[in-house]
């Protein structure tokens, strides 16, 4: 069957929202398919907004543009929706997972919104308001594009050089943001 | 060994074709043969690297490679860097005159020495683009004449002072810097020899005049730059790790104009009222530098007489004979 | 043909910047000032070369092929070499009579002896008349180079007036004696007592000897010209000089001893007879013609002759001067001597340049004087060699020495022996004779770079303390290490002494170092002169090219 | 081993492989990363090279240029404005037959400052006498800069590779990394004969003058030439030991039966791919053609490929400013000389990094010639939303 996703990042300088990408795409890799991630093209700077591309392709990706019609948004600071259109060219029915207690636009009901306290969730398992890995976990669990497990092996390959406690703290942010959506799909059912 | 004159290296040979009376020249034949040729030259354009390589042909006998102007302590830092790679520790010596030293190669040259490169750097000084006929450059002296310097109705010569490089250069805390000239052998010598048991970056200024550009008799660049020490003008010091440690104390001062006088660069400053602050400016600044450096009462053993002599070689004596070895055995 | 992108190592020297060349330099040596001046032409360059690498014997050799007598001359000769010193322009002459006398003391000490030059004994036969200084280094040269040679002297002893005429003082006579009895060891016979025209004849001379050699001296003083009538309290400056060479200085003075003595010339037999008055106790004035040193018109050349050191010695020793006076008359009271009446001299020499005082009146003083020694000249007593004296070499006779010699000089007269024992020998051999070829070149300190030697002090030997108490020598010799370094200051003027910097300071590795040498790369010479403006002994000539 | 790796760090192993001896650069964004990550690799004891932290851009190449004359394989990157300032040692380097191997993480030029990709830094050098070869994925690099080097040795000249900024330096994409034994047998241990040794003394980087300079432009100019059928066997070299080519001077796509030719270099030709592909599932004959050696020009070879076609379009992401695009004028002279009156149109666009999105690749299609108009050249027009045009 043939897969293609494409997912668009956003977040300011600082929340790893290019680790999230590559975190993403790596996930994707270890469960087989092709993948890409990349920044949008700029100067990094902290605070600054920060846009990162993901990728996803069961066959080679050969096109190196930017995404402009992405299948899900993460937001890793509901600020950003103040002064950003960080919905633009986002597919009908597509996913955001935003870092938020709420869906903030109650207008779009073209789009299915996931919200979750990820900043808080991250301070508590790494000292520190890090939404990345915890938004990870929700759009994995929430889209099956890749699988928990990847993306944990993921997490462990890239933050190989930063020792096992940060290794172990990310995950365990991470199960907590599949924890998340898991919980929320039982309520539903 | 060279096969002309098997006393001495001949790194830089003859057939080049600088100028008469050339003081680069004799720099360079001098610093290198005392190198030897176990080592590889790096050359920075200028007068050197055109006068010495010609069409096919060349008048050095060690490895030797010009790039451009600007670049060539950056050369040779990855020269040393591949010998380093390779476990070599040939010395690496680049040659540079005052354009490519105190101008364009100034960048270069720092960055060499901020990494610590495993390097001799020379710089032949000689207070003006030469190469390209005479230009000012920020080596030249206060007041001196050069086609872009053009002493005239406003002007008295180049307005600006002579840039105090090794003051520069041993602010980056190096191991060895040192001025020199042609004038002194012994102390260039020593100089040279010093820097060669040095490891890490080392720099020479060696003060070499240009018969052309400094418009005197090409028989006087030694004599001129004798003068140019012995006047105060040009110090000969020695710096290590930033700290003065060697002074050529200066056995007698002698006027600025005694060093002047002989240069036509100078000619415009005699013979009128504004020249003459000019003349008494440089002698300021002469005197200035000698209280600097405490050039007339360092406490060193090496002065500019002493530092002057001539070593007896062989005898003396019109239509002497060797003695016979009978004639030194009889006296018991 | 597709260029090479690494160029073959000193492939330059294809190309020959030898055409550049407007001008070539030229190594030359110089006859350096000290040998042009020495009138015994000393090749001193070459034997202080040799002392300063410690060669002694060779340098005493070197030395002797001019002048025998190194140590007699290192005391007493006026070193005119030392006035012509370059290194007087850097600090102080190089003191070239004491490592001469140096040399020669070794000698005798050592007992070197002569080495003959040609081991061939030549057949031609040679008589010297007279065994003074010109005599034995004429003898000498001949017997080196194998002639039989006899010299006749009408004295008891040899050595002429450096026995008669030096007081012991300034030369001692074992030394003179050691270095004749060397020159004599080369197989000189000498027949003492023997004047000619009374011991051998003239004619004997001619029929026995191939060649004559006329070296007789001037033993006669030149008289004061005055008209007094009584020689009583005067005599002549070499007859005080012969008696008291002959051991009679105590009878000299001890009738009636004068407190004054008048010494009337400018000469430096005058000084000697002032300075030996001094140890006999008296005071002594010397009354000269000319001016004092340094305080002379040069235009003129009025200086007195004397020898300044010996002035400057003199002075030391309280001997008073007075300059530019002439004699009027002798002033007496009876016999007695009571003094000199002197006049200044405004002209010393006539317009032919003889010496011809012309007194002014009115300017007349008294120098109180109880003895008045006149040295004022010697003239040659011819006197038994009236057909001798009138050949030519034409005739196989030879002059030479002070009787033919204005200066009077020892070392003129050991040069005058030289000259005439070659101008011999090339007779006998019938060979044209050269006077000395390498006097040609000369070089002053102009023409030198000074800077480049080193600024040393003047080594000197130990003057004694008590001087005047006796007539032992004024002055020691240098000690070894002194001579060593004294010989070292040596600028060698005008010959190189290897000290590279021709060869350092050529742009164009044009200058070839050779064993013992220097050589100029025709090929690359760009002729800028660098090496002739740094050499600093001025060997170096820059010349144009013509053509 | 496929992974997933950021290119820079892509680049970084593949120079690592290549084991060189001395390292030098200066940090100019895009290629930051790329000499990061080999500074990391030295201090981790992985890469065991000198890394020399130059004091600009002009002093690395020249750094290289001595370590390459010294006797070391070397490795240098760099930029834009970087790129320029060494401008004058590359010249140089090329003169004196240095086989330097340097990534250009291809960036636009100042003024006004912009640090995004397009093709102006390295075309202003296209005249220096380096090889350049413009890489369209971050595998291609890899693969890339372990053949450079072989063809930088062989042929004793200078290879540039170059890689867009951003687009490769900056994406995380599946790469395969050879091993370290298999890239050691492609690779020869480094060896230059005009290497500075005392042992055998030579002049490097003498003076020339009119009698013979030509000469040695002359026999640059035919060394270069005769590079192409090396860049060729290395390429396929490299297919049969590692399985993977990159169609040595040039590389086509679906240009069998073609009327259109697309022609371009660099990451852009992965979007062209897509809109071939596109086109042709709607009955478009148009094929596209990648150009991957721009030096040496592969004039003959560019004939041969687009002889069958009727319209060549050139996409280009570098402006000859008063000229227009370069590529179409060398394609245009190339044709020429063959005899070939096929139009070229000349499109320039994707400057100072802007998107050359499939959509505007193919409005660049759609678009007609204005040739009639007198204009060498058109800009391709700016990208538009997707939503704004066709969604399917």
């Amino acid at each position: 069957m043939s897969v293609f996703h494409e997912i668009r990042f956003h977040g300011r300088g600082g929340q790893g929202t290019v680790s999230a990408a590559a975190l993403m795409a790596l996930a994707a890799f270890e469960d087989g398919f092709e993948s890409q991630a990349f920044p949008k093209f700029g100067s990094e700077r902290r605070g600054a907004p920060v846009e990162a591309y993901v990728r996803i392709s069961s066959t080679m990706i050969r096109a190196h543009n930017q995404v402009y019609a992405p299948d899900a948004v993460v937001i890793q600071d509901a600020g950003l929706l103040r002064s950003e259109a960080l919905l633009r060219g986002l597919k009908r029915g597509g996913l955001i997972i935003l870092n938020g207690e709420q869906n903030p636009d109650s207008e779009s009901r073209d789009f299915r919104w996931i919200c979750l306290p990820a900043s808080q969730i991250g301070e508590r398992h790494l000292g520190r308001s890090l939404p990345n890995t915890v938004l990870l976990g929700a759009l994995a669990a929430s889209t099956e594009w890749v699988s928990p497990g990847a993306l944990e092996q993921a997490v462990t390959k890239l933050l190989a050089s930063k020792g096992e406690t940060l290794i172990k703290a990310n995950i365990a942010a991470l199960r907590e943001g599949v924890g998340f959506i898991t919980q929320a799909e039982e309520v539903v059912a | 060994m060279d096969k002309r004159d098997p006393f001495r290296h001949n790194v830089l040979t003859s057939g080049h074709r600088a100028c008469s009376g050339c003081g680069e020249a004799m720099a360079a034949r001098m610093v290198t043969d005392l190198i030897g040729p176990d080592a590889i030259y790096i050359n920075a354009t200028g007068c050197l690297q055109v006068f010495t390589t010609h069409n096919q042909q060349s008048a050095w006998q060690a490895p030797w490679i010009h790039s451009v102007f600007a670049n060539a302590a950056a050369v040779a830092s990855g020269v040393e860097a591949a010998l380093r790679a390779k476990g070599k520790d040939t010395p690496v010596v680049v040659q540079a005159g005052d354009g490519g030293t105190f101008d364009i190669g100034l960048q270069c040259l720092s960055g060499m020495i901020e990494r610590g490169h495993d390097v001799l750097f020379v710089c032949y000084d000689n207070e003006a683009y030469m190469n390209t006929g005479v230009q000012r450059s920020s080596s030249t002296p206060h007041a001196v004449r050069t086609t872009t310097s053009p002493p005239g109705r406003l002007s008295q010569g180049k307005h600006h002072l002579k840039k105090d490089v090794i003051s520069i250069i041993a602010a980056h805390h190096m191991p060895y810097a040192a001025t020199a000239t042609i004038a002194y052998f012994p102390d260039l010598k020593a100089k040279v020899e010093k820097a060669m048991r040095i490891k890490g970056p080392r720099f020479l200024q060696i003060l070499s005049p240009c018969p052309l550009g400094w418009v005197h008799d090409s028989a006087l660049s030694v004599t001129v730059s004798r003068l140019a020490v012995e006047t105060g003008l040009f110090p000969l010091i020695e710096l290590e790790h930033g700290e003065l440690t060697g002074v050529m104390r200066l056995a007698e001062q002698k006027p600025v104009e005694e060093y002047l006088r002989p240069q036509g660069r100078f000619k415009h400053l005699f013979g009128s009222k504004a020249g003459a602050v000019e003349l008494r400016h440089l002698q300021a600044l002469a005197d200035a530098r000698i209280r600097r450096y405490g050039l007339l009462d360092a406490d060193t053993q090496w002065d500019t007489a002493c530092a002057m002599q001539s070593v007896r070689h062989g005898r003396g004596g019109y239509a002497s004979s060797m003695p016979t070895s009978e004639a030194v055995k009889n006296d018991t | 043909m597709t260029p090479k992108l690494d160029i073959e190592p000193g492939s330059s020297t294809a190309y020959h910047t030898g055409d550049w060349r407007t001008r070539q330099p030229v190594y030359r040596n110089k006859w350096p000032p000290c040998s042009q001046t020495c009138p015994a032409s000393e090749d001193i360059q070459a034997w202080l070369a040799l002392a300063t690498e410690q060669h002694w014997q060779a340098a005493w050799q070197k030395l002797t092929e001019r002048n025998p007598f190194p140590a007699t001359m290192g005391r007493i000769c006026y070193h005119a070499c030392e006035s012509a010193c370059n290194r007087k322009h850097l600090d102080s002459a190089v003191n070239i009579h004491a490592m001469e006398r140096y040399l020669g003391d070794r000698a005798i000490t050592r007992k070197w002896s002569h080495k003959p030059v040609c081991d061939t004994p030549q057949t031609q036969r040679v008589a010297i008349v007279g065994a003074g200084p010109a005599g034995l280094s004429c003898a000498f040269q001949l017997a080196r180079h194998g002639y039989p040679v006899t010299i006749f002297d009408a004295q008891a002893v040899p050595g002429g007036t450096l026995y008669s005429a030096i007081p012991d003082y300034r030369l001692p006579k074992s030394v003179l004696a050691s270095e004749i009895d060397a020159i004599l060891a080369l197989g000189i016979e000498l027949r003492l007592n023997s004047r000619v025209g009374k011991e051998i004849s003239e004619s004997d001379l001619r029929d026995q000897f191939d060649a004559v050699f006329l070296a007789i001296g001037s033993q006669r003083p030149r008289q004061y010209p005055g008209k007094e009538s009584s020689r009583h309290r005067v005599m002549s400056g070499l007859e005080f000089l012969h008696r008291l060479n002959r051991g009679e200085q105590i009878a000299l003075l001890s009738e009636r001893k004068p407190k004054h003595v008048a010494v009337v010339g400018g000469g430096n037999t005058a000084i000697d007879v002032a300075r030996c008055i001094r140890r006999l106790g008296a005071e002594v004035t010397v009354i000269c013609a000319q001016d004092s040193h340094g305080n002379h018109h040069r235009e003129l050349g009025t200086e007195m002759p004397a020898s300044l050191q010996e002035v400057i010695e003199a002075e030391t020793e309280g001997v008073q001067f007075i300059y530019r006076a002439g004699i009027r008359r002798l002033v007496r009271s009876g016999e007695h001597l009571s003094g000199i009446e002197i006049a200044h001299v405004d002209q010393v020499y006539d317009r032919h340049g003889d010496f011809n005082p012309v007194l002014f009146d009115g300017t007349e003083e008294f120098v109180p004087a109880g003895l008045a020694i006149f040295a004022i000249g010697q003239e040659t007593d011819w006197q038994g060699l009236e057909q001798l004296s009138q050949s030519t070499q034409a005739d196989g006779v030879w002059l030479g020495g002070d009787a033919v010699s204005k200066s009077k000089l020892a070392a003129t007269a050991v040069g005058s022996g030289y000259q005439a024992a070659m101008s011999i020998m090339a007779d006998l051999k019938g060979e044209p004779f050269v006077f000395d070829t390498h006097k040609k070149a000369q070089i002053t300190f102009r023409q030198m770079s000074l800077h480049y030697y080193p600024k040393q002090s003047r080594h000197e030997g130990e003057v004694s303390e008590q001087r005047l108490d006796g007539f032992n020598e004024v002055e020691t010799g240098l000690l070894d290490d002194d001579a060593t370094h004294e010989a070292r200051r040596c600028l060698s003027c005008g010959v190189c002494f290897m000290c590279d910097n021709c060869w350092h300071f050529c742009p164009d590795a044009a200058v070839i170092k050779k064993a013992g040498g220097y050589g100029i790369d025709d090929d690359y010479c760009k002729g800028c002169g660098i090496c002739a403006q740094e050499c600093p002994c001025g060997h170096i000539d820059m010349e144009r090219l013509t053509g | 081993m496929k992974q997933l790796l950021e290119g820079s760090q892509a680049v970084a192993e593949a120079v690592r492989l290549c084991r060189p001896q001395v390292v030098a650069a200066y940090p100019i964004t895009p290629q930051t990363h790329i000499i990061e990550h080999l500074a990391q690799q030295v201090a981790n004891g992985e890469l065991a090279a000198e890394f020399i932290n130059a004091e600009s851009e002009f002093g690395a190449a020249s750094i290289v240029l001595g370590a390459v004359a010294g006797g070391a394989r070397a490795f240098t990157a760099t930029a834009s404005q970087g790129l320029l300032l060494m401008t004058e040692v590359l010249y140089n380097i090329a003169g004196l037959r240095l086989p330097v191997v340097m990534v250009c993480a291809n960036r636009a030029v100042g003024a006004p400052i912009n640090i995004f990709s397009d093709h102006q830094d390295s075309m202003a050098l296209r005249d220096a006498g380096w090889i350049q070869l413009y890489v369209e994925s971050n595998q291609e690099a890899v693969d890339t800069l372990i053949q450079a080097y072989r063809i930088a040795e062989a042929c004793e000249l200078p290879v540039m590779v170059c890689m867009d900024g951003f687009f490769l330096t900056h994406t995380f994409e599946s790469v395969d990394l050879p091993t370290q034994a298999a890239v050691d047998d492609f690779l020869p241990p480094f060896h230059f004969v005009r290497t500075l040794d005392p042992a055998d003394p030579m002049t490097l980087g003498g003076g020339s003058e009119a009698d013979n300079y030509q000469e040695y432009r002359s026999a640059q100019q035919a060394a270069v030439e005769d590079a192409q059928p090396v860049i060729e066997a290395f390429d396929a070299e490299f297919d049969d030991r590692f399985g993977r080519a990159h169609g040595g001077l040039l590389q086509a796509y679906r240009l069998d039966g073609a009327e259109t030719a697309l022609l371009g270099m660099g990451s852009l030709m992965g979007a062209v791919r897509d809109v071939v592909d596109k086109l042709r599932d709607r009955g478009q004959a148009v094929g596209a053609l990648r150009l991957r050696c721009f030096r040496p020009f592969p004039a003959q070879a560019l004939v041969r490929y687009l002889s069958g076609v009727q319209r060549i379009i050139v996409l280009e992401k570098a402006i000859s400013i008063g000229a227009g695009g370069i590529l179409a004028s060398e394609l245009r002279a190339a044709l020429h000389q063959a005899g070939m009156m096929t139009p070229v149109e000349s499109v320039i666009g994707g400057l100072g990094g802007r998107d050359l999105t499939p959509q505007v690749i193919e409005s660049v299609f759609h678009e007609t010639s204005r040739d009639e108009m007198g204009a060498t050249f058109r800009f391709a027009p700016d990208h538009v939303m997707p939503d704004e045009t066709d969604h399917g």
